[in-house]
C-alpha cells in the first residue's frame, strides 16, 4: 500500500499510460476523422494488425521511418476495401467492418506463417531509445513520465495537433463533419460527399496502419499473431468516451492507458485482488465517463449510415 | 426510401418514385454472385499463390459444411447459436437498438446455465435441463441489464456499454474459471464437466447435432410470431419513427429495456446451448465469436425472419467448411481466416435498400443523443 | 456588387431559358419553357404544387439537367453539369428544404463547398464576414451559433446572407417565406429590395400571391411544366385572374366557414409550464378551448409551438400546470391522452409517419398496443387491411392501397393518410400543428374541411401555425406565443397583421391570455 | 413479403452457386498406401510461435526426420473448444494412425471420440488433469512437469542477480502459470533466501505490448532480472529488459534473438523421442498398452507419460554465451549451475519439488 504514497510509483504509471496510449492515439484520431464523416470502421483492428506486420516487414530491412510509412499505407490498402464495399456499393458498414477485421488478422497471420522458418530468424527491429528533451526530462520523476519517450510518442502528439487543426480549421475538416452530420445539406452546398467520405475513411486506415506501426516498431519489435489484442476496439471505445473530438480522443487515449498500466502497477500493491479485477479498471473507467458524458454526447447524426447520392 | 420524405419536396414532381429509387439500389441477383465469384476468384488465387489447390481446397470446404452427416451436423450446431443469437439482436436492431453485447451475454448464459444445472444436479433431466436453460436466459438479461438502464436512463450509448459489458463478462469468467468454478486438479481455467443430467442428447448419434439445435427453430418460430405481433408492431415502429411511436402512446423506456431483455435472453439460452449441448463443459472460450458475428448475421440477414435464418446458415457453413479445408487439405488457419473473410465481403453486398433503411432507423434513434443537446 | 471567380461584367440578360424539358419517369414535368430574367428585377415565378418551378429552379441551379432547351448566363452559354458549377457561375439557390449544414455554424457554412475558397480557413475572418454582411443587410445573423440552435427565419436569411457572400449574380428564392411571421416576411422583402438596389436580379418562386405585389416586378405563371403567362407585370395583374391560371379552380382558395355550436370546454391548460432541453419550453401559458371552438396558436416557428403541441398530446413531462381533457389530467402521458381521444396532426409529415411503413400499418399505427386487430397477440393482416382500405377510402388517400408504402405516397396524400390515422373517430381535442402547410390547394381544402369537421362533431380544435391566412382561415379566437410565452389573445375578428405581427415579434405588452 | 421471399431466393441462389461452383470439383480423396505412418499434430498456437506450440511442431519435425517413413499434417491454431473436435474427428475419419492433441483443449474431444475410432491411436496432453478422463487400447496421456519449466530459471535468476529483486512476468493468471512462478520463486530462495519478488500479468498469452508495459513496471519499480514464464509475451519482457539492461530468463523457448544482450537462458521441451516412441508402438501395436516404460500413476492402468528434466523432455537451453549484460557471477559459472541441476536431477540424485 506505501507504494501508492510514492511519487515514483505514479510517475512510471503516467509514463506507462502514455506508451500504451500511443499506437491508440493514431487509431483514434483516424477512427474519429471516419466517424465524423459518418463512417464507422469496425475494421480498425485489422488496420492497425495489418499496419503492424507492414512495417516490421519493411524496417527489418531497411528503416523504421519508412517501415512506419508503410505501415501506414498497408492499413489504406485495406481500408480502400471500406470504401469500394460500404462507400461505394453500399453494403452494411458493421458487416464489411467485421469481415476486414477478419481479414487483416488473417492475412497477417498467414504471412507470418508463411515468411518464417521455425528455428530460423524472425523479422525484427530494435526498439526506439527515448528522445530526451534537455532539461524538462531532467525533472525529477516527472520527467521521465512526460518527457522521456520515443518519437512515435511524439509524433502522435504532434498528429493531434496537425489533426486538431485539419478538423476545425481547415475545408477538408468542414467537409468531413458536415457530410457526416447532415449529408444531404452537404450534397445541396456542393460537397461531394462520397469523396470526402472515402478520403476520411482512407485516413482512418492509414492512421490505424500507423497506430499498428507505432505499436510494433515502438514497443514490440518483433509479430506475433494477434498481437494487436483487441486495441482497435479500444480505439473505438475512445472515440466514443471522447464524444468525437480529435482532443478528446488523444486524451481518451491517455486515460484508457493511464488506467491500464495503473491495473497491471497495482498487481503488486493489492497481491490478493485477482489480475482480472485490475484488469477491469479502464473498461469501468470507460463506462462512468460514458455514462457522464451522455449528457452532451453528440453523436455524429449520419454514423453508420450509408450515403445514396440522388439522381 | 425514406429520406425522400424528409427532403419534403412537395412543390414538385418527386425525381423518382421510392419504388424506382429502391429498384435502382437493388443490387441485382447477378450482381451479388458476381460479388461472391470474385471472392471466390480472389481467394482461389491466393490458393493457387500458396501452392494449394483452389478447387481441392473449395471442395473440401463444402465437404465440411455439407459432405456427411457429420459435416451437416456441425453446419446445423454452428448455425443455431448463430442464428439464436440473430434473432434477438434482431429484435433490438428493429427497435432501432444496435447491441454488440452478444458475446458478453453468451458467457453470463453460460455460467447461469452451468450454476443453475450444478444446483439441481440430482434434479430428473425434465426439471434440470428447462431449468438450465432458464438460468441462462436469467443470466444474459442480466448481463444487458445495466446498458439498458444506461440507455432508457441517461441515454448512454448502448454500442459502447455493450462491448464494455463484453469485456467485463470475459475478464469475469476467466476469473471463475481460474477461482471457484475450477476443478482442484485442473491448471487450466475450464469447469467440471456439464452435469449429467442437464446435458442435451444427440439428434443423430455421431454427429454433434443435439436436441439444444431445435431451440433455435423454436427462437425462429418466436421471432415470427414477435414480427407479426402487436407488441412486435409497436417495437418496430419505434425502431422506424421513435417520436411518432411516443407520441402514439409506446413508452421509449420500455422499449429500449425490454428490446435489449430479449436480446440478452436469447444470447444468454445459447450459453446454455453450447455448455450442455455442445461442449458439456464451461472454457474461457465458450462463446467462440458467436456474439460477434451473430450480429453480422442479423445485419446480413435483414433482420428478417429467413434472412436470419439464411445468413446463419451460410456463416455456419463458412465455419465448418473453413475447418474441414485446415484439417483435410493444411491449409493454415490465417488461409481459412482470409477465404471465409472474402466470401463474407463478397456476401456483404445483396441488398442494399433494406438495410439502409435499417441503419437509418437505428440512427434516427440515435440522434435523440445529439437532440438532448442543451 | 461583387467580385467573386466566374462573375464577368456583369451583361446582358441575366438569364434566358429557351425551351427546357425535364421528364421524371412518366412525368414530364417542364415542358419547352421559355424564360427570361431581367437585369435588375424580382421575377416571381409562380404556379401549384408539382407545377414544375422547383424543377426549373433546380435546372437553372445546376442540380439537375434538362432533357432539352438551352439557357444563357448574363449573355453567356450556360450549361451547368453541377451544383458547383451553377454556384461557381454566380447562381445561387435558397432552397425551400434549406442546405445549412445543421450541426455547423453559419460561419462554417459560409466556408463550406464556397467556390474557390482556400483549403484552410481562417475562422476569425469568416466570423467578420457573417457579421460584415449581416450588418449590411440590417440582418441579425450569429456567426458562430449552431444552426440547429437558430430560429427557421434566421437560417433563411443565413442562407441568403451565404449566397450573396459567395458572389451570387443571381438569386434564386424557393418558397422563402413559408415558415415566417408577418414581420420576418416584411424583413425578407426589404432584404429582396436591397438586393435589387444593389444589381442582383431575383427568381422568386411562391405559390402566396398577396405578397408578390409588394414583391415583385414582373410574374410567370407555371401549370403541369408548361409557361402560361410570361413575364407579366405584378403590379398590372389581377392576381384572381392568376390563381384561376396557376390552379385551374379558385374555388379551391375559398374558404367557407362553417356555423358552429359552441360547447361547454373540453381542453383545460392551466399553469402550463415546459423546461426543455430540447426546443424552447412553454411558461405559464392558461387557455380554455371549448367544444366546437377552434383556437388558433400563432407565432414565428421556434417559439414553443412544438412543446406546446407535445403538452397538449401528452408527449412531455410538464414542469408545472396541468392538461385536463373533459377533466381529466392527461398530462404528461401519451396513453392517457389517446385514451381521452385526442389526435394529432404532426407538423412534419416525416416525423408524423411511419415512411417505410405501409399505408395499413400507418392507418391502424394508433391501434399499436391495443389488441384490437389481434388474435393471440398477431396481427391480422387481412383485417388491418381491410379497415385501412375503408379508411383511406373515407379520407380520399390515393392510392388507397393498403400495401403501399407511406413514402410512395404525394406530401397531400401523406397529410390524409396521417389524418385517416388521428381523425378516425371525432376526436375531443384535435391538435393540428401546420395542417396545409404545403399543401396544394385541393390537399389544404381538405385538411380545413376535416378541422372542421371535428369541430363540428363537437371537439375542441387547436391550430398551431405559423401562417397567419391559414389561421385566419380557420380559428375563432387567436393567441400568440412568443419564446414560449402568450404574449396577446383575441378573438379573430380583432387580427390584423400588425397586432399580430408586433405580439410574434415579442414586441407586446399585455401579455398573459384569456380564457373563453 | 414478395421482398421477404426474394431476399430468402437470393441468398439460396448463392448459396446453391457458391455449392455448385466447389461440388463440381468433386472429390479426390486418394491417399496412396506407401506403408507409410500417418500422423497428425494438433496445436493451440502456430507453429513457429518460439513457445509450446512449436516445440510440439518441432519435436515431430525432428522424430520424422529421423524415421523416415512418416507422413505427416500439422493442424495449427484450435483453441476454440468448438474446433477441435471436428478437427480431430476430420483426422481420424481419413485413417490417420497416430493423432496427437498437444494441448490440454483436446482432452475433451479425445474422450468423447476414441471409442468411435478404435484403429486411430490419440495422445492428449494433461488429460491427468480433467477430472474423469480416461486412457485405454488406443489413447495415451503426456504432461510435462510445470516446475521442471521453471526451476532452473529460478536457480539461474538468483545466482545472476545483482540486487536482491526480481521481476516475474507472466501471460494470463493461470493456475499453471502460478505454478510456474512460485516453483520458481522456490528455487531462487534455496540459492538465496533474501530475495524479493515482484509479479505481473499481461492479462494474455498475445497481447506483447501489455507484456512489455508490465516488465517496464516491474523494473520502474525495482526489478534487477526478469523472467517471463511464456509464451508469445515473453517478445515483450525482452525488449523492455534488453532496453533497460536488466538480465532475462524464460520459460517455453529462448529470446536469444530478441534480446541478444540480455537473454541468458530459457527452458522448452523437446517431442522427438517421445513422438519416435509413439511411432514404434503404433507399428507394432504395443501403442495404449502399459508396458516397462509406462508410468502409472493414479489409477490402475491409466497409460501416462510424464514428461520432464528426468527423461530429457525437458531441456535446459544452454546459457547464452554472447551476453553482454552484467551478471552476479560469470556466465561460465551460471552455466555450471544449471548443468549440475539437470546432472543431479539425471541422476536421480534430486526431483524438482511441486510446490505448494
Amino acid at each position: 500500500m506505501s507504494q501508492l504514497l510514492e511519487a515514483t510509483f505514479w510517475s512510471a504509471t503516467v509514463a506507462g499510460g502514455m506508451r500504451l496510449a500511443t499506437p491508440l492515439i493514431y487509431a483514434s484520431i483516424g477512427e474519429t476523422f471516419a466517424q465524423r464523416a459518418g463512417v464507422l470502421n469496425l475494421g480498425l483492428e485489422g488496420y492497425m494488425i495489418i499496419g503492424a506486420l507492414s512495417s516490421l516487414y519493411v524496417a527489418d530491412p531497411t528503416s523504421a521511418p519508412l517501415g512506419f510509412l508503410v505501415g501506414g499505407l498497408a492499413g489504406m490498402a485495406l481500408a480502400s476495401l471500406m470504401v469500394l464495399l460500404s462507400i461505394r456499393l453500399f453494403a452494411n458498414q458493421v458487416v464489411v467492418g467485421f469481415g476486414l477485421t477478419i481479414l487483416g488478422i488473417g492475412t497477417t497471420g498467414y504471412i507470418f506463417h508463411e515468411t518464417t522458418d521455425v528455428g530460423g530468424r524472425d523479422r525484427q527491429v530494435s526498439l526506439p531509445s527515448e528522445i530526451d528533451i534537455p532539461l524538462l526530462s531532467d525533472i525529477p520523476w516527472l520527467g521521465d513520465a512526460v518527457f522521456g519517450h520515443s518519437w512515435y510518442t511524439w509524433l502522435s502528439l504532434g498528429l493531434v495537433i496537425v489533426a486538431g487543426f485539419v478538423a476545425s480549421r481547415t475545408i477538408f475538416g468542414l467537409q468531413a463533419k458536415a457530410v457526416g452530420e447532415d449529408p444531404d445539406a452537404a450534397a445541396a452546398k456542393g460537397v461531394d460527399v462520397l469523396r470526402i467520405r472515402t478520403q476520411a475513411t482512407l485516413i482512418s486506415g492509414f492512421l490505424g496502419g500507423l497506430g499498428g506501426a507505432a505499436l510494433m516498431l515502438g514497443s514490440v519489435g518483433r509479430f506475433q499473431p494477434y498481437l494487436t489484442a483487441n486495441r482497435g476496439f479500444i480505439a473505438l471505445i475512445v472515440i466514443i468516451m471522447a464524444s468525437w473530438s480529435i482532443w478528446g480522443a488523444a486524451v481518451g487515449a491517455f486515460v484508457f492507458g493511464f488506467f491500464e498500466a495503473l491495473g497491471f502497477n497495482l498487481n503488486n500493491v493489492f497481491v490478493d485482488v485477482p489480475i482480472e479485477g485490475l484488469n477491469a479498471i479502464p473498461f469501468f473507467v470507460a463506462l462512468v465517463i460514458l455514462t457522464v458524458s451522455a449528457r452532451w454526447a453528440r453523436m455524429p447524426r449520419g454514423l453508420g449510415q450509408n450515403y445514396v447520392p440522388t439522381v | 426510401m425514406a429520406d425522400v420524405v424528409a427532403d419534403g419536396d412537395l412543390d414538385d414532381v418527386r425525381p423518382t418514385t421510392p419504388a424506382d429509387e429502391e429498384r435502382r439500389l437493388t443490387t441485382s441477383l447477378s450482381t451479388s454472385v458476381l460479388a461472391v465469384l470474385i471472392a471466390l476468384v480472389i481467394g482461389g488465387l491466393i490458393l493457387l499463390m500458396s501452392g494449394e489447390n483452389p478447387l481441392t481446397a473449395y471442395s473440401a470446404m463444402v465437404d465440411g459444411a455439407f459432405g456427411s452427416s457429420f459435416a451437416l451436423g456441425e453446419t446445423l450446431s454452428r448455425a443455431a447459436p448463430l442464428a439464436i443469437v440473430g434473432y434477438g439482436t434482431a429484435v433490438a436492431l428493429r427497435a432501432g437498438l444496435i447491441t454488440i453485447g452478444a458475446q458478453g451475454q453468451v458467457v453470463a448464459g453460460a455460467i447461469g446455465a452451468l450454476l443453475t444445472a450444478q444446483f439441481f444436479e440430482n434434479a430428473p433431466s425434465a426439471v434440470a435441463i428447462p431449468a438450465a436453460a432458464l438460468g441462462g436466459a436469467l443470466f444474459g438479461m442480466a448481463w444487458v441489464l445495466i446498458p439498458a438502464l444506461l440507455r432508457a436512463r441517461f441515454n448512454v450509448n448502448e454500442i459502447l456499454s455493450t462491448l464494455l459489458f463484453t469485456e467485463f463478462a470475459a475478464l469475469l469468467i476467466e476469473y471463475l474459471l481460474n477461482n471457484p468454478l475450477k476443478p482442484p486438479t485442473a491448471i487450466t481455467p475450464q469447469s467440471e464437466p456439464y452435469p449429467k443430467n442437464g446435458i442435451l442428447g444427440l439428434v443423430v448419434d455421431g454427429t454433434r447435432f443435439h436436441f439444444g439445435v431445435f431451440a433455435a427453430f423454436a427462437i425462429g418460430i418466436a421471432f415470427v410470431w414477435w414480427i407479426r405481433s402487436d407488441r412486435g408492431f409497436s417495437y418496430d415502429l419505434y425502431g422506424e419513427n421513435p417520436s411518432l411511436a411516443q407520441s402514439l402512446g409506446i413508452s421509449s423506456n420500455r422499449v429500449i429495456i425490454n428490446s435489449l431483455l430479449i436480446s440478452g435472453a436469447t444470447a444468454g439460452l445459447v450459453g446454455w446451448m453450447q455448455a450442455a449441448g455442445l461442449l458439456q463443459r464451461v472454457y474461457v472460450q465458450i462463446a467462440s465469436d458467436i456474439g460477434f458475428f451473430g450480429l453480422v448475421v442479423a445485419f446480413l440477414g435483414g433482420a428478417t425472419a429467413g434472412g436470419v435464418l439464411v445468413a446463419a446458415l451460410l456463416f455456419g457453413a463458412l465455419q465448418s467448411g473453413g475447418l474441414a479445408m485446415q484439417s483435410s487439405e493444411g491449409i493454415p488457419a490465417s488461409l481459412s481466416d482470409i477465404i471465409q473473410a472474402l466470401l463474407l465481403l463478397g456476401f456483404s453486398i445483396r441488398y442494399a435498400p433494406q438495410i439502409i433503411r435499417l441503419t437509418r432507423g437505428v440512427m434516427a434513434n440515435f440522434t435523440l443523443i445529439g437532440k438532448r443537446r442543451a | 456588387m461583387n467580385s467573386e471567380p466566374g462573375a464577368g461584367p456583369a451583361t446582358g440578360t441575366p438569364l434566358s431559358v429557351r425551351g427546357i424539358s425535364r421528364r421524371f419517369g412518366s412525368v414530364q414535368a417542364l415542358a419547352n419553357v421559355d424564360f427570361t430574367l431581367e437585369s435588375g428585377e424580382i421575377h416571381a415565378l409562380v404556379g401549384e404544387n408539382g407545377a414544375g418551378k422547383s424543377t426549373l429552379a433546380k435546372i437553372v441551379a445546376g442540380s439537375i439537367r434538362s432533357d432539352a432547351g438551352s439557357m444563357s448566363l448574363f449573355g453567356q452559354p450556360y450549361e451547368p453539369l453541377s451544383r458547383r458549377e451553377g454556384a461557381a457561375a454566380g447562381v445561387a439557390h435558397v432552397r425551400q428544404q434549406l442546405s445549412l449544414v445543421r450541426g455547423l455554424t453559419v460561419a462554417q457554412n459560409l466556408q463550406l463547398g464556397r467556390p474557390g475558397a482556400p483549403a484552410v480557413f481562417n475562422a476569425a475572418a469568416a466570423r467578420a464576414e457573417v457579421e460584415r454582411w449581416s450588418d449590411e443587410f440590417a440582418l441579425s445573423v450569429p456567426a458562430e451559433t449552431l444552426v440547429d440552435d437558430m430560429p427557421l427565419a434566421v437560417r433563411q436569411q443565413a442562407e441568403i446572407l451565404i449566397a450573396v457572400a459567395w458572389g451570387a449574380r443571381l438569386l434564386i428564392l424557393d418558397e422563402p417565406s413559408s415558415a415566417l411571421g408577418p414581420l420576418e416576411t416584411r424583413a425578407l422583402i426589404a432584404l429582396c429590395h436591397r438586393l435589387r438596389a444593389e444589381g442582383t436580379p431575383i427568381l422568386y418562386i411562391s405559390h402566396r400571391l398577396p405578397e408578390l405585389a409588394e414583391l415583385a416586378d414582373r410574374l410567370t405563371v407555371l401549370r403541369a411544366g408548361r409557361v402560361v403567362v410570361e413575364g407579366a407585370d405584378v403590379r398590372a395583374a389581377d392576381l384572381r385572374e392568376v390563381a384561376t391560371l396557376m390552379i385551374g379552380d379558385v374555388t379551391l382558395l375559398e374558404v367557407n366557414r362553417p356555423e358552429i355550436e359552441r360547447g361547454s370546454t373540453r381542453l383545460r391548460v392551466s399553469d402550463l409550464s415546459i423546461s426543455s432541453t430540447q426546443e424552447v419550453g412553454c411558461y405559464g401559458l392558461d387557455f380554455e378551448v371549448a367544444g366546437g371552438e377552434i383556437l388558433g396558436v400563432v407565432g414565428i416557428a421556434g417559439n414553443g409551438q412544438e412543446s406546446l403541441a407535445k403538452a397538449l398530446t401528452g408527449q412531455v413531462k410538464l414542469s408545472s400546470g396541468h392538461v385536463l381533457v373533459d377533466e381529466v389530467d392527461i398530462s404528461g402521458s401519451a396513453r392517457e391522452a389517446i385514451a381521452a381521444g385526442v389526435a394529432h396532426l404532426h407538423e412534419d409529415r416525416s416525423t408524423g409517419l411511419a415512411a417505410a411503413f405501409s399505408v395499413a400499418d400507418n392507418a391502424t399505427a394508433r391501434y399499436a398496443g391495443s389488441r384490437k386487430f389481434t388474435r393471440f397477440g398477431v396481427r391480422l393482416p387481412d383485417k388491418i387491411a381491410r379497415h385501412a382500405r375503408e379508411l383511406a377510402e373515407r379520407f380520399q388517400v390515393r392510392p388507397p392501397e393498403p400495401t403501399a408504402k407511406a413514402s410512395s405516397l404525394s406530401g397531400g396524400n401523406q397529410q390524409k393518410l396521417m389524418a385517416a390515422r388521428e381523425l378516425e373517430k371525432n376526436p375531443t381535442v384535435l391538435v393540428a400543428h401546420g395542417p396545409t402547410k404545403g399543401l396544394d390547394p385541393e390537399a389544404a381544402k381538405a385538411m380545413r374541411d376535416r378541422c372542421f369537421a371535428a369541430a363540428q362533431a363537437g371537439g375542441a380544435v387547436v391550430v398551431i401555425s405559423a401562417d397567419l391566412d391559414e389561421v385566419a382561415d380557420l380559428a375563432h379566437r387567436v393567441i400568440v406565443l412568443y419564446r414560449g410565452a402568450v404574449t396577446d389573445a383575441f378573438p379573430i375578428e380583432d387580427m390584423t397583421s400588425e397586432r399580430v405581427g408586433a405580439a410574434m415579434a415579442g414586441l407586446t405588452e399585455s401579455a398573459g391570455a384569456t380564457s373563453g | 413479403m414478395a421482398r421477404r421471399s426474394s431476399i430468402l431466393f437470393k441468398f439460396l441462389a448463392l448459396l446453391m452457386v457458391f455449392g455448385l461452383v466447389a461440388a463440381a470439383c468433386g472429390n479426390d480423396d486418394d491417399s496412396e498406401d506407401d506403408g507409410a505412418l500417418k500422423v497428425a499434430l494438433l496445436l493451440p498456437g502456430v507453429r513457429n510461435d518460439n513457445s509450446f506450440s512449436q516445440a510440439a511442431y518441432e519435436g515431430l519435425r525432428d522424430a520424422v526426420a529421423e524415421d523416415g517413413n512418416v507422413e505427416t499434417e500439422v493442424l495449427e491454431e484450435i483453441i476454440d473448444p468448438t474446433d477441435s473436435l471436428p478437427a480431430l474427428r476430420d483426422f481420424a475419419s481419413q485413417e490417420f494412425d497416430l493423432i496427437l492433441g498437444h494441448g490440454i483443449e483436446y482432452v475433451d474431444p479425445i474422450q468423447q471420440l476414441y471409442a468411435e475410432f478404435p484403429d486411430v491411436a490419440f495422445s492428449m496432453t494433461g488429460g491427468i488433469l480433467v477430472p474423469g478422463s480416461v486412457t485405454a487400447g488406443n489413447v495415451v496421456d503426456w504432461l510435462y512437469n510445470v516446475q521442471d519449466m521453471a526451476y532452473p530459471n529460478g536457480i539461474l535468476a538468483a545466482k545472476a542477480v545483482i540486487g536482491e529483486t526480481i521481476g516475474i512476468v507472466g501471460g494470463p493468471e493461470f493456475d499453471f502459470v502460478k505454478t510456474m512462478h512460485q516453483s520458481f520463486r522456490d528455487a531462487a530462495l534455496s540459492v538465496n533466501p533474501d530475495l524479493n519478488f515482484l509479479e505481473g500479468f499481461a492479462g494474455s498469452f498475445v497481447d506483447v505490448q501489455a507484456a512489455a508495459e508490465v516488465t517496464q513496471q516491474l523494473i520502474d519499480q525495482g526489478a534487477d532480472f526478469i523472467y517471463c514464464s511464456g509464451d508469445g509475451i515473453c517478445i515483450g519482457a525482452a525488449q523492455t529488459a534488453s532496453a533497460a539492461g536488466i538480465p532475462l530468463s524464460v520459460g517455453f523457448g529462448s529470446q536469444e534473438q530478441t534480446a541478444p544482450d540480455v537473454y541468458l537462458a530459457a527452458t522448452v521441451i523437446r517431442m522427438k523421442d517421445l513422438y519416435l516412441d509413439f511411432f514404434n508402438q503404433v507399428r507394432t501395436g504395443t501403442f495404449g498398452t502399459a508396458d516397462g516404460e509406462v508410468h502409472a500413476v493414479g489409477e490402475e492402468g491409466y497409460v501416462f507419460y510424464p514428461g520432464g528434466i528426468f527423461n530429457a523432455q525437458v531441456e535446459v537451453l544452454p546459457v547464452n554465451m554472447a551476453a553482454t549484460v552484467d551478471t552476479a557471477v560469470g556466465l561460465d559459472e551460471l552455466q555450471a549451475a544449471l548443468d549440475e541441476l539437470v546432472a543431479s536431477i539425471e541422476a536421480g540424485e534430486f526431483a524438482i519439488p511441486f510446490p505448494g
